[in-house]
C-alpha cells in the first residue's frame, strides 16, 4: 500500500477501538467465584488500509454501525487511531500535536450528516463562517473576511444577505449548504463528507450533490464520501470501499463494483437497493443477526451471515488482496476462486 | 449484583474515610467538649487533666488513626461525651425517631403526590390541577420552620387537636429492645402528624411537579401514541404504559431527595423537639460533642449509600434496560 | 392514693444520675428529687432539716449533725452515718466539688446517727455547704459493676455504675432514663418524710430546648410545668386562665466585663463609667426581661452580706457622652463583644441591646453570640473586649462573686477565674480578709466596701439579677415548692 | 362505492399560537380490501398526519376540521372515542416509523402483544399468548416462546420492527397503516421487512397504506400510489403508471432527482427551491414557485385533482392536458 | 439584521410573557422587591443598623393599626426596638445579596466543574462527579452547619460582622454547587457530541475556545433556569442557617434571622415580628419561583431533573 506514493491521503492498518468499560470498579466482574477485570472495547475500525488519490471521490459504504463515521473522524484527526499510520501528502499526521496539525487543518475539512446539529445554534452564519478564516489567518482584516464569506456564500447558493441570520432560520438544505461553506472557507484540498445528504429529502439531496460536484470541479477537491445510500455512491464516486463491522471487505472503482460485486456482502448489499420499477423481491437474503463490534467474530467478520462461508472463513481472517485491475477484496471465497 | 454491592461498599468506605477525616480536621473548631462536662467552677488545670484522659490532646493523626482502627476492628465509633454512651448506641437510639419521621413523610409524599401528579398531568387545565400547581409553588417557597411554627400554632395551640412536640407514647418494636416506635400507638401516630406534614410540605410540591412533568413528557412519546393506536383503554395506557415510565426518573430523584430530606428533618426536629438524629446532631454541634459528630457523619454516609443502593436496585427492577452492574 | 402524673418540660435534663459528677443546676435539681441533703434552703433562705434532723456548732472548726433515724434508701438499705461520711469522701474526689470542699478538713462518724464535719480554718458557711451533702447509698455503690469497674467511680465520660443507677433516700425513684429524651421517676412509697404533702406518683421530665416549643407544650397542655419561661411569653401564660406563672427572685447577676488588657481605652476609668452610664439596664429589664428581673448595680442581691442599698443604677446617656468626651474619646472607638446565646435568660438579646446602647456613645460594637459550648472556650481565651458573664454564688454569699469575677486573675489560687480584665489589689485584699472574718457584721462591712469600690471604679457593667420563671397549670400548687436556687422540690408538690 | 376505506376531502388543522395551520388540505382517496397503496412526498408534506387522521389520533393541537373517513360504511371522524378504540388496533393497525421508540421499554413484548388482544377479543390470557406466538412465528422471530418474556431493548432494530408488525397482525386487521416502517433500518434489513410486509398482506388479504418518502420502496411494494405535496395529493394512480410515466411536474422532478436514473457523475436534475412551510403556501398551485412549466393560471388558481386520460390516474396540474 | 433577530427574540419572549398574567405579576413584584432592596437606605424610615436610632424602650410596638401602635412605626417594632419596616427592607437587601452571591459562586464552581467533567470525560469526569456525589449525598444543611462553625471560629470575632455576608455566600455557595455541575455536565455531554463541536475541532480551535465559546453558550439555558430556582433556594438556605443561629449576626438581620428572632414572640402575641418578615420572605421566594417556572417553560420544557 505504501507504494502508492502519488496518493493524497493514505491509511495504513488504522485501528480505532473505544474503551467503554468505565472506571476500574466498573471493569471488575464476578465470574466463576473469581473477581476478574474485564475491559469492554468497541472495535469500531480494524486494520483498515487504503490510499485516496488527489481529485477522486472516494466513497465508504456499509451498514449502520460498521464504523464509517469512526473511520472518517479518525482520518480527519478528531480521534487518534489506536495503531496504524495516517499520511497526508506523504507526511504522517496521526502523531502530531494540535499545534503541528494546524497547517493540515487548513487542507482537510469535514461536512457532517445532521444539518441541525452541525451548526452552532447560538452563532450567526457570519460568525460560523468567519471563525475558521480568522483563526487560521489572524492578521486578516475584517473587510477581507466579510468579502470572503460573501463570496463563499454565494458560491454555495445562500444569499450573502442572510449572513446575520441564525441557523434555526434556515431549512435543512440551506443549513447543509452553510456547512459546506464553512468547510470551503479555508480553501481545503480534501473534504471528508459524513453522510451529507442522508437527512435530506430527495429533491434537496439532488441540490446538495450537485453543489458538491460543482465545488469539486471548480476547486479540484478530493472527497472522502461516507454514505449508506448506494445509488448516491454509484452516482458520484470514483472508487468505493465497502465496510462491514469495522473491516474493509471490498475496494473497487465504482463502475467495477456496481457491475460485478465480488465480495458476498457487497453482493447482498447491492441486491437490496430498492429501485424504481424493480418489482420482485429478488434480493439476497442474509442469515443471522449483525454481531456487535464488541465481540467480533473470529475469522472473517462476515462468516456468520455469509451463505458461502466454510470452515476456513470461521477460523482465519481473510486479507485484502488485489484480485484484478484495482479491485481489492478480502474474502477467502474470492481468493480461492469459489466465488 | 454482588459486584454492584461490593462496588457500592468500596465507595461507601471511601466516602466514610474522607468524611471522618474532614470531621477530625475540624474537631477543634467546634468547641471544647470538656467545658460541657464540668461545672463552671472547675479549674483549668483539672479540665486539662480530663481532656488528657479523654485523649483529646493526642496529635491529630493519632486520634484519627485510633478512630479508624477501632471502627474497622471493633465496629466501635467512639464514645459520646454528651450522652456518655458509645456513639453507635446513641445514634441507633435516635435513628428510629428520624427514620419514622422520614418514613411517615415519604408515605405522605407518595400517597399524595402520585395521584395528584398524575391527575395534573392528565387534566392540566382543570381547576384542581391549577389549584394544586399554585399551591405547590407556595409550598416550595415556604421555609420548613415557618410551616412548622404555623402548624403548631394552629393545630396545637389554637385548636388543640394535635400534640405540639415530641414523639408521644412509644413502644418497643417487635421486642427488639432498641427500636422504640411511635407508629404502633395512637398517641405516637398523633405526634407524627404535624412533623411529617410540615416536612412534606417542602418535598410534596416538588414531587407533584416532577410526576406531572414526567408524566406529561411520557404521554408525548411515540410508544404512548402507539399504545393508543393499539386501541387500549385509557386506564391501561395511563396506568400501565405511562405511569411505569414516569416512575423511573421519579425514583432517582426520590433517592436524592431523601438525602435532602435528612437535612430538613434537622429543622423539623428542632422545632418539634423530635428526639431524632438531626436533633442529636444539633445538640452535638452546640455541645461540642465532636466524637458523636464524627460518628454521626460516618453513619449518615452509610445510610445514604444504603438508600442510594436500594434506590438503584429498585430502579433496575422497574427499568429493564439498566444493567445493575453497568454504569449509571 | 390515686395516680397523679406530673409532666415537666425543662430546658435540659440532668447529664447523669450521679449527683456528684457535675456541679450544675440540673444535677442539683435531680439530687433534690432522688436524693436528700443534710439540710436544704427554704424559700426564705433559711435552713430546713432534711436527713440531719438538727445540728450544733461544737467549736470554731466543728459542726455536729444529728441524723434522722429509720430512713431507708431506694435499695432498701438503711441510712446511717456511714453513708454520710462515704458520700462526703466521695464528693471530695469529684473534680467539680473539690474546690467547693477546699475549706473542709473531713467528716467524722460519731455514732450511727451522728457525724462531725470539721473545717481547716474557722468557716462561716458550713451550713450553706451542707445543702450539697446529699446522701448516697454507700452499700449500693460499693463493689464492682459488670464491667469490673468500682461502682463508686466518678466518671465524666464513659460508663460508670452511678451514671445509670441511683439509690438515694429522696421522694422519687428513677424508672427510666433516655438521656436528652426523657427521664421517668416514680414516687418512693417508703419516703421518710411523711409530713410532705406531695402527691405526685409519676414524674416525667422531658428536655425541651427550644423556648417556643416548650411554651407551646405548656399551652397545648402536653406538659404540666415548664421552666424556664422565656420573658416574652410571660404575658401569654399569665393571661391564660388555665395556666399560671410564678416568679422567684434569683441570685444570678448578669454582667459584662471590660477587658483592660485587650483595650487600653478600658483602662481609663471615665470610659468604663461612660459605658455603665450608657447602658440602660432598666430598659432591658423592662423590655427584654418584661420587668421580671431585678435591676442591679452591684454583684450580690439584697439579703446578701455585701448588699449596699445606696448603689443604684445610673443610666444617663448625656452624662455618658460627656464622660467619653472628658476621657478624650468623643469620637468613640470600635470593640468586639461576645455573649453566649443559650446560657442565660435572653443572653443574646441583652448583648444585642447593649451593643446598640454603646453605639450611641460612639462605641461601635462587633457582636458575636454563640452556644455555651463554644463560648466558654472563647471566654477562657478572653477572646473579646467585652464578654458577658452571669454568676450565681453557690455559697449564696457575696464574697463568692468577687472571688471569681473581680479578683485579679491568678492561676495558682484560682481567684479571678472568670475575671476578664479588671484588677485592683485593694479589692483582692478586702475579699481575702472577708474570707476569714467570722464576725458577720464586720464581714458585711468589708464586703460592702468592695461593692462600693467596684461601683465607683465601674469595674463591670451590671444588668440585673435573673429571676426564675415557672409556668404551670392552675392545679399545680407550685408556689410553696420553689426557691431562689431554682430547685423545685417536686417531692412536696401537690396537684389538685 | 364499496371501498373498504374511503377518505373524502379530509382536512386537518393544527391550532397553533399564531392561528390555525392547515396540514392536510382536502385530500381524497380510496382503498379496497387487500389493496396496497403508497403515500409519498417530501418531509412535512402531511403523510403521517394523514395516517393518524384515519384512525382519528392526531396529537394535541391538531384536529380534523373537515371531510370524512368512511370505513366499512362508518364515518370514523364522527365516532366516539370508545367506538374508535374498537377499531384502532383491531380493524386498522398502525406501524410507526421508529422501531426503537414504539415499543414501551419497561414492558415485555409478551405483555405488549397480549394486551392488544385482550383489549379487543374476549379471550383468556393463555389463548392470547398462543395467538401472539403464532404471529411471532409468522414474522420469523426465532424461538418465539422465549422472546415473549423479553424486553424491547433485548432485540435488534430489525427484530423490533418485526415484532411491531406481529402486533399489527395480531387481530387480523383489515388495514395496516405503515408509517415509514424502515427508515431507521439498514438497506438489507429494509428489504427483508418490506418483503415480509408484502407477503403477509398478500396472504392475509390485508389492505396496506405504506407511508414513505422513498419512491423505490413504494414502487416495489404497492399497487397504487398517491404523491403528496404541501398537504395535498398532487398525483395518484397505479404505481407502475405513475413511476414510469409521471405527469405532475413535481412527481417528475422527484423521479428525475433520483441519482440511480442517470449516468454516474452527471449533474442531477434538481427541483429548485424547497417545499413552502405550511403557513405561507403561495396562492394558486402550491408548487408554482418551483415549477418550470408555471404559468399565470398556476399562480392564481388552485388546480383540482382530476382524472387524466383513460386510466385511474389523477393529477392536479393546470399544465397537464390529457 | 442583528437587531431584527433581537427583536424577534424579544417579541417571542414578550409574547409568552404578555400572555402569562402570573409571569407579569411576578415580574412586577420582583422588580419592586429589587428596587426596594437597592433603595432601602433611602426609602426605609430609619437605618436599623445604626445604634443611634434604636431605643430599647420602643421594643415590641404593634403595627400602626393596632391599639398600641405608633405612627412612627408603620409595621411595629421588634424586640430590640427596631422599626419592622426598615428592618425588613434591610433584611431583604441582605438576603438578596447573599442569595445572588451564593448562586453566582455556585454557578461559577458548578459551571467550571461541569464543563470540564463533561468535556474531558474519563477519569477527570469520574473524580469530579464522585466529588459532587459526596457533596450531594450529604445534606447541604449539615455541610453548611459544619462549615459555618469552622469559618466563624477561623476568622475570629472582630471581623465576623463584616465577613458574615461573604462567609454565608461562600458557605451556601460551596454546599450547593453540585446542582449546577450536574446540570451543566449533562448538557455538555449532550452538546459535545453534536457535530458543530466536531466542526470546531476540525477547524483546529483550541479546547478552551471550544469549551467556552461553543459549548458554554449552548448550555447556558439550563443554567439560567436552575439559577432562579437556586436563588430561591439560597435565600431559604440562609434563612434556615439563620434559624439555626448560624446566619447573619443579630445586629444585621437577614429575613431568615428576623423570622428566627421573631419566632419566640409568636406565641406571646407579638406576632408581627415574625409574620411580616415571614410573608415578605415567602412572597419574595414565591415570585422568584414563579418566574423560574415560567422561564423553564419558555426556554425548555424538558429541563430540571434531580
Ligand atoms: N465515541 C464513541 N465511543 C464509543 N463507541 C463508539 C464511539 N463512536 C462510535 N462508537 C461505536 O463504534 C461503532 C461504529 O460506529 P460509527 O459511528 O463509526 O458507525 P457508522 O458506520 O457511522 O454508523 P451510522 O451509519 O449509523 O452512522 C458503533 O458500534 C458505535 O457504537
Ligand atoms: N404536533 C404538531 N404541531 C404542529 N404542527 C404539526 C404537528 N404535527 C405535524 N404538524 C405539521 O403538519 C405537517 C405535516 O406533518 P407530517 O408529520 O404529516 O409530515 P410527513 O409528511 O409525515 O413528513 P416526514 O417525512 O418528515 O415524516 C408538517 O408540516 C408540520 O408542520
Ligand atoms: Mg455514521
Ligand atoms: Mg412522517
Amino acid at each position: 500500500m505504501k507504494s502508492d506514493d502519488n496518493g493524497l491521503l493514505t491509511l495504513d492498518k488504522v485501528v480505532k477501538h473505544f474503551d467503554i468499560s468505565g472506571g476500574l470498579l466498573d471493569q471488575i466482574r464476578f465470574e466463576n467465584g473469581k473477581l476478574t477485570r474485564r475491559r469492554t472495547t468497541v472495535k469500531a475500525v480494524n486494520e483498515v488500509s487504503f490510499t485516496i488519490a488527489p481529485g477522486e471521490t472516494f466513497s465508504v459504504v456499509g451498514e449502520s454501525g460498521c464504523g464509517k463515521s469512526t473511520l472518517a473522524r479518525t482520518t480527519i484527526g478528531i480521534y487518534p487511531p489506536n495503531s496504524g499510520k495516517i499520511l497526508y501528502g506523504g507526511e504522517r499526521i496521526d502523531n502530531k500535536n494540535a499545534q503541528q496539525m494546524l497547517p493540515f487543518r487548513r487542507k482537510m475539512q469535514m461536512i457532517f450528516q445532521d444539518p441541525y446539529a452541525s451548526l452552532n445554534p447560538r452563532k450567526t452564519v457570519m460568525q460560523t463562517l468567519e471563525e475558521p478564516v480568522v483563526f487560521h489567518n489572524p492578521t486578516i482584516s475584517s473587510d477581507q473576511v466579510k468579502e470572503r464569506v460573501a463570496e463563499v456564500m454565494s458560491q454555495v447558493g445562500v444569499d450573502p444577505k442572510w449572513a446575520t441570520r441564525y441557523p434555526h432560520e434556515f431549512s435543512g438544505g440551506q443549513r447543509q449548504r452553510i456547512s459546506i461553506a464553512r468547510a470551503l472557507m479555508v480553501d481545503p484540498e480534501f473534504i471528508v463528507a459524513d453522510e451529507p445528504v442522508s437527512a435530506l429529502d430527495v429533491s434537496i439531496q439532488a441540490q446538495i450533490l450537485n453543489l458538491l460536484m460543482d465545488a469539486q470541479a471548480q476547486r479540484g477537491l478530493t472527497y472522502m464520501f461516507i454514505t449508506h445510500d448506494l445509488s448516491v455512491v454509484e452516482h458520484i464516486s470514483t472508487r468505493v470501499a465497502v465496510m462491514y463491522l469495522g473491516t474493509l471487505c471490498e475496494l473497487s472503482p465504482a463502475r467495477a463494483l456496481f457491475e460485478a460485486p465480488r465480495h458476498p456482502y457487497t453482493q447482498a448489499l447491492l441486491s437490496a437497493i430498492p429501485r424504481l420499477g424493480r418489482k420482485k423481491s429478488d434480493h439476497i437474503r442474509l442469515k443471522g443477526e449483525v454481531p456487535t463490534p464488541i465481540n467480533l467474530p473470529t475469522g472473517c467478520v462476515f462468516h456468520g451471515r455469509c451463505i458461502h462461508a466454510n470452515q476456513r472463513c470461521v477460523e482465519d481472517p481473510p486479507r485484502a488482496r488485489t484480485v484484478e485491475n484495482k479491485v481489492i477484496v478480502a474474502c477467502h471465497g474470492v481468493e480461492e476462486g469459489r466465488l | 449484583m454482588v459486584v454492584f454491592i461490593v462496588r457500592r461498599l468500596v465507595q461507601a468506605i471511601f466516602v466514610m474515610l474522607i468524611i471522618s477525616l474532614v470531621g477530625f480536621s475540624i474537631k477543634d473548631q467546634i468547641g471544647d467538649p470538656v467545658r460541657d462536662l464540668v461545672g463552671e467552677r472547675v479549674t483549668p488545670a483539672e479540665r486539662a487533666e480530663i481532656a488528657e484522659q479523654m485523649g483529646l490532646n493526642d496529635p491529630f493523626f493519632i486520634q484519627y488513626f485510633r478512630f479508624v482502627k477501632n471502627a474497622v476492628t471493633k465496629g466501635d465509633l467512639g464514645r459520646s461525651f454528651l450522652y456518655n454512651k458509645p456513639n453507635l448506641e446513641v445514634i441507633l437510639g435516635h435513628a428510629p425517631a428520624t427514620i419514622e419521621l422520614v418514613f411517615g413523610t415519604a408515605l405522605i409524599i407518595i400517597v399524595v403526590s402520585l395521584p395528584l401528579g398524575v391527575y395534573c398531568a392528565l387534566r392540566p387545565k382543570s381547576i384542581l390541577s391549577r389549584f394544586t400547581m399554585s399551591f405547590s409553588t407556595l409550598g416550595v417557597s415556604m421555609p420548613v420552620f415557618l410551616t412548622a411554627i404555623l402548624l403548631i400554632f394552629l393545630f396545637a395551640i389554637q385548636w388543640q387537636i394535635l400534640p405540639s412536640y415530641g414523639r408521644g407514647e412509644t413502644v418497643d418494636l417487635f421486642g427488639l429492645g432498641w427500636w422504640e416506635t411511635g407508629m404502633l400507638t395512637i398517641d405516637g401516630l398523633m405526634h407524627l402528624i404535624l412533623p411529617c406534614v410540615s416536612l412534606s410540605t417542602l418535598m410534596l410540591p416538588l414531587f407533584i411537579r416532577l410526576i406531572r412533568s414526567e408524566m406529561m413528557e411520557v404521554l408525548e412519546t411515540e410508544y404512548i401514541k402507539y399504545a393508543w393506536a393499539k386501541g387500549l383503554s385509557p386506564a391501561r395506557v395511563w396506568m400501565v404504559h405511562a405511569f411505569k415510565n414516569t416512575l423511573l426518573p421519579v425514583i432517582t430523584v426520590f433517592g436524592v431527595q431523601i438525602g435532602i430530606m435528612f437535612a430538613f428533618t434537622l429543622l423539623t426536629e428542632l422545632v418539634f423537639q423530635w428526639p431524632g438524629m438531626g436533633f442529636m446532631f444539633l445538640e452535638a454541634v452546640h455541645r461540642a460533642d465532636i466524637s458523636l459528630l464524627i460518628a454521626y457523619l460516618v453513619v449518615v454516609a452509610t445510610i445514604f449509600t444504603f438508600v442510594n443502593t436500594i434506590v438503584d436496585i429498585l430502579y433496575g427492577f422497574i427499568n429493564p434496560t439498566v444493567r445493575i452492574a453497568g454504569t449509571k | 392514693a390515686n395516680a397523679v402524673t406530673l409532666k415537666v418540660g425543662l430546658d435540659a435534663d440532668p447529664v447523669s444520675l450521679d449527683p456528684q459528677v457535675q456541679l450544675s443546676g440540673g444535677m442539683l435539681q435531680l439530687s433534690h428529687w432522688v436524693f436528700d441533703p443534710l439540710v436544704r434552703w427554704t424559700q426564705e433562705m433559711t435552713f430546713e432539716p432534711r436527713l440531719a434532723s438538727r445540728w450544733e456548732r461544737l467549736d470554731d472548726l466543728t459542726m455536729r449533725f444529728y441524723l434522722r433515724e429509720g430512713v431507708r434508701f431506694h435499695s432498701g438499705n438503711p441510712f446511717t452515718a456511714k453513708d454520710v461520711k462515704w458520700s462526703f469522701d466521695r464528693m471530695r474526689k469529684s473534680a467539680d466539688f473539690k474546690g467547693l470542699l477546699e475549706p473542709f478538713d473531713g467528716c467524722y462518724i460519731v455514732d450511727d446517727y451522728t457525724v462531725d464535719v470539721k473545717t481547716k480554718k474557722p468557716y462561716p458557711l458550713v451550713l450553706n455547704m451542707a445543702t450539697y451533702f446529699f446522701a448516697m447509698d454507700s452499700k449500693f455503690y460499693t463493689g464492682t459493676d459488670k464491667n469490673g469497674q468500682p461502682k463508686d467511680m466518678i466518671l465524666k465520660i464513659g460508663e460508670s455504675f452511678a451514671l445509670n443507677n441511683a439509690s438515694g433516700t429522696g421522694p422519687f425513684i428513677v424508672t427510666k432514663r433516655a438521656h436528652n429524651v426523657v427521664l421517668e421517676m416514680e414516687r418512693n412509697k417508703d419516703y421518710w418524710d411523711t409530713q410532705s404533702p406531695g402527691n405526685v406518683t409519676k414524674f416525667i421530665l422531658t428536655p425541651i430546648k427550644e423556648n417556643a416549643t416548650r411554651v407551646a407544650a405548656l399551652l397545648s397542655g402536653d406538659v404540666d410545668f415548664i421552666s424556664p419561661v422565656p420573658p416574652q411569653d410571660f404575658d401569654r401564660i399569665e393571661k391564660d386562665n388555665k395556666l399560671k406563672l410564678v416568679m422567684i427572685n434569683g441570685g444570678r447577676i448578669i454582667t459584662f466585663q471590660m477587658n483592660q488588657k485587650r483595650r487600653p481605652e478600658f483602662r481609663v476609668k471615665k470610659v468604663r463609667q461612660a459605658i455603665v452610664h450608657a447602658v440602660n439596664n432598666a430598659g432591658i429589664v423592662k423590655k427584654i426581661m418584661k420587668n421580671k428581673a431585678t435591676l442591679a448595680a452591684q454583684q450580690g442581691p439584697k439579703g446578701y452580706a455585701g448588699y449596699k442599698e445606696s448603689l443604684v443604677p445610673r443610666y444617663d446617656l448625656k452624662k455618658a457622652k460627656a464622660l467619653m468626651k472628658e476621657a478624650g474619646f468623643a469620637n468613640g472607638f470600635e470593640i468586639t463583644m461576645m455573649a453566649p446565646n443559650n446560657r442565660y435568660v435572653n443572653d443574646a438579646k441583652i448583648a444585642e441591646a447593649t451593643a446598640q446602647m454603646l453605639g450611641k456613645i460612639g462605641i461601635k460594637v462587633n457582636l458575636k453570640t454563640m452556644p455555651k459550648a463554644q463560648y466558654w472556650n472563647e471566654f477562657d481565651a478572653r477572646a473579646a473586649d467585652m464578654m458577658m458573664i452571669g454568676w450565681h454564688s453557690d455559697t449564696e454569699d457575696s464574697g463568692n462573686f468577687s472571688e471569681f469575677l473581680m479578683m485579679c486573675e491568678n492561676k495558682e489560687t484560682g481567684y479571678g477565674q472568670y475575671n476578664s480584665g479588671y484588677c485592683n489589689p485593694d479589692v483582692d485584699e478586702l475579699v481575702i480578709a472577708a474570707q476569714s472574718e467570722t464576725d458577720l457584721a464586720k464581714r458585711a462591712k468589708i464586703l460592702q466596701e468592695v461593692e462600693q469600690i467596684l461601683y465607683d471604679d465601674a469595674a463591670f457593667v451590671p444588668f440585673h439579677w435573673q429571676n426564675h420563671a415557672y409556668g404551670a397549670k392552675q392545679n399545680l400548687m407550685i408556689k410553696p415548692i420553689l426557691n431562689s436556687m431554682n430547685f423545685p422540690y417536686f417531692g412536696d408538690l401537690v396537684i389538685k | 362505492m364499496s371501498h373498504l376505506l374511503e377518505v373524502n376531502n379530509l382536512e386537518v388543522k393544527f391550532a397553533l399560537r399564531f392561528g390555525d395551520l392547515t396540514a392536510i388540505n382536502g385530500i381524497s382517496f380510496a382503498l379496497d380490501r387487500g389493496e396496497r397503496m403508497g403515500l409519498v412526498g417530501e418531509s412535512g408534506a402531511g403523510k403521517s398526519v394523514t395516517g393518524f387522521a384515519i384512525i382519528n389520533l392526531i396529537s394535541k393541537p391538531g384536529f380534523i376540521s373537515g371531510g370524512q373517513v368512511m370505513f366499512n360504511g362508518r364515518d370514523l371522524t364522527t365516532l366516539s372515542n370508545e367506538a374508535m378504540r374498537e377499531i384502532r388496533g383491531n380493524q386498522i393497525s398502525m406501524i410507526f416509523q421508529d422501531p426503537m421508540m414504539t415499543l414501551n421499554p419497561v414492558l415485555t413484548i409478551g405483555t405488549q402483544m397480549v394486551e392488544t388482544l385482550l383489549a379487543h377479543r374476549g379471550i383468556t390470557r393463555a389463548e392470547a399468548e398462543a395467538i401472539a406466538l403464532e404471529k411471532l412465528k409468522k414474522v420469523q422471530i426465532p424461538s418465539p416462546e422465549k422472546r415473549l418474556a423479553q424486553y424491547p431493548h433485548e432485540f435488534s432494530g430489525g427484530m423490533r420492527q418485526r415484532i411491531v408488525i406481529a402486533i399489527a397482525l395480531l387481530t387480523d386487521p383489515e388495514i395496516i397503516i405503515a408509517d415509514e416502517p424502515t427508515t431507521a433500518l439498514d438497506v438489507t434489513i429494509q428489504a427483508e421487512i418490506m418483503d415480509l410486509l408484502q407477503q403477509l398482506c398478500e396472504s392475509e388479504h390485508t389492505g396496506l397504506i405504506l407511508i414513505t418518502h422513498d419512491l423505490g420502496v413504494v414502487s416495489q411494494v404497492t399497487e397504487k400510489i398517491a404523491v403528496m405535496y404541501a398537504g395535498k395529493i398532487v398525483e395518484t394512480g397505479p404505481t407502475d403508471r405513475v413511476v414510469s410515466n409521471p405527469r405532475h411536474p413535481y412527481t417528475q422532478g422527484l423521479i428525475k432527482a433520483l441519482p440511480g436514473s442517470l449516468q454516474p457523475g452527471a449533474r442531477l436534475n434538481q427541483i429548485p427551491g424547497m417545499m413552502p412551510t405550511l403557513t405561507d403556501i403561495p396562492p394558486g398551485c402550491a408548487f408554482n414557485p418551483r415549477c418550470s412549466l408555471c404559468d399565470t393560471i398556476c399562480r392564481e388558481q388552485e388546480p383540482p385533482l382530476k382524472a387524466v386520460g383513460d386510466d385511474a390516474c389523477k393529477v392536479a396540474c393546470h399544465m397537464v392536458t390529457k | 439584521m442583528r437587531t431584527k433577530f433581537q427583536k424577534f427574540k424579544a417579541s417571542y419572549f414578550l409574547y409568552s410573557f404578555k400572555r402569562d398574567k402570573v409571569a407579569i405579576f411576578s415580574f412586577i413584584v420582583l422588580t419592586i422587591f429589587l428596587l426596594l432592596a437597592v433603595t432601602a437606605p433611602w426609602v426605609a424610615p430609619m437605618d436599623p443598623y445604626d445604634a443611634v436610632n434604636i431605643d430599647i424602650m420602643n421594643s415590641e410596638i404593634p403595627p400602626v393599626w393596632m391599639e398600641e401602635g405608633s405612627s412612627e412605626f408603620l409595621l411595629g417594632t421588634d424586640n430590640q426596638g427596631r422599626d419592622m419596616l426598615s428592618t425588613m427592607l434591610y433584611g431583604l437587601r441582605t438576603s438578596i445579596v447573599i442569595g445572588l452571591g451564593a448562586v453566582a459562586l455556585q454557578g461559577i464552581i458548578g459551571v467550571i466543574v461541569g464543563l470540564f467533567a463533561g468535556y474531558m470525560g474519563g477519569k477527570m469526569d469520574a473524580v469530579l462527579m464522585r466529588l459532587a456525589d459526596i457533596q450531594f449525598s450529604f445534606p447541604y444543611l449539615m455541610v453548611a452547619i459544619l462549615m459555618s462553625a469552622i469559618f466563624q471560629v477561623a476568622f475570629g470575632l472582630g471581623s465576623f460582622e463584616r465577613l458574615a455576608v461573604p462567609l454565608l455566600i461562600v458557605i451556601i455557595g460551596l454546599s450547593n454547587w453540585p446542582m449546577f455541575a450536574r446540570t451543566i455536565r449533562a448538557s455538555v455531554i449532550g452538546e459535545k457530541n453534536k457535530e458543530y463541536v466536531e466542526a470546531a475541532r476540525v477547524i483546529g480551535l483550541p479546547t478552551w475556545t471550544i469549551i467556552f465559546r461553543h459549548i458554554l453558550p449552548n448550555s447556558l439555558t439550563s443554567v439560567m433556569v436552575i439559577s432562579t430556582i437556586q436563588v430561591a433556594n439560597a435565600v431559604m438556605s440562609e434563612a434556615a442557617l439563620s434559624f439555626l443561629g448560624l446566619g447573619m449576626p443579630v445586629t444585621r438581620p437577614s429575613l431568615g434571622s428576623l423570622i428566627r428572632a421573631g419566632q419566640e414572640f409568636f406565641f406571646s402575641g407579638s406576632w408581627w415580628i415574625t409574620v411580616f418578615p415571614g410573608i415578605w420572605l415567602v412572597v419574595f421566594v414565591l415570585v422568584i419561583n414563579l418566574l423560574g417556572d415560567w422561564l423553564r417553560d419558555v426556554l425548555n420544557p424538558k429541563l430540571y431533573k434531580g
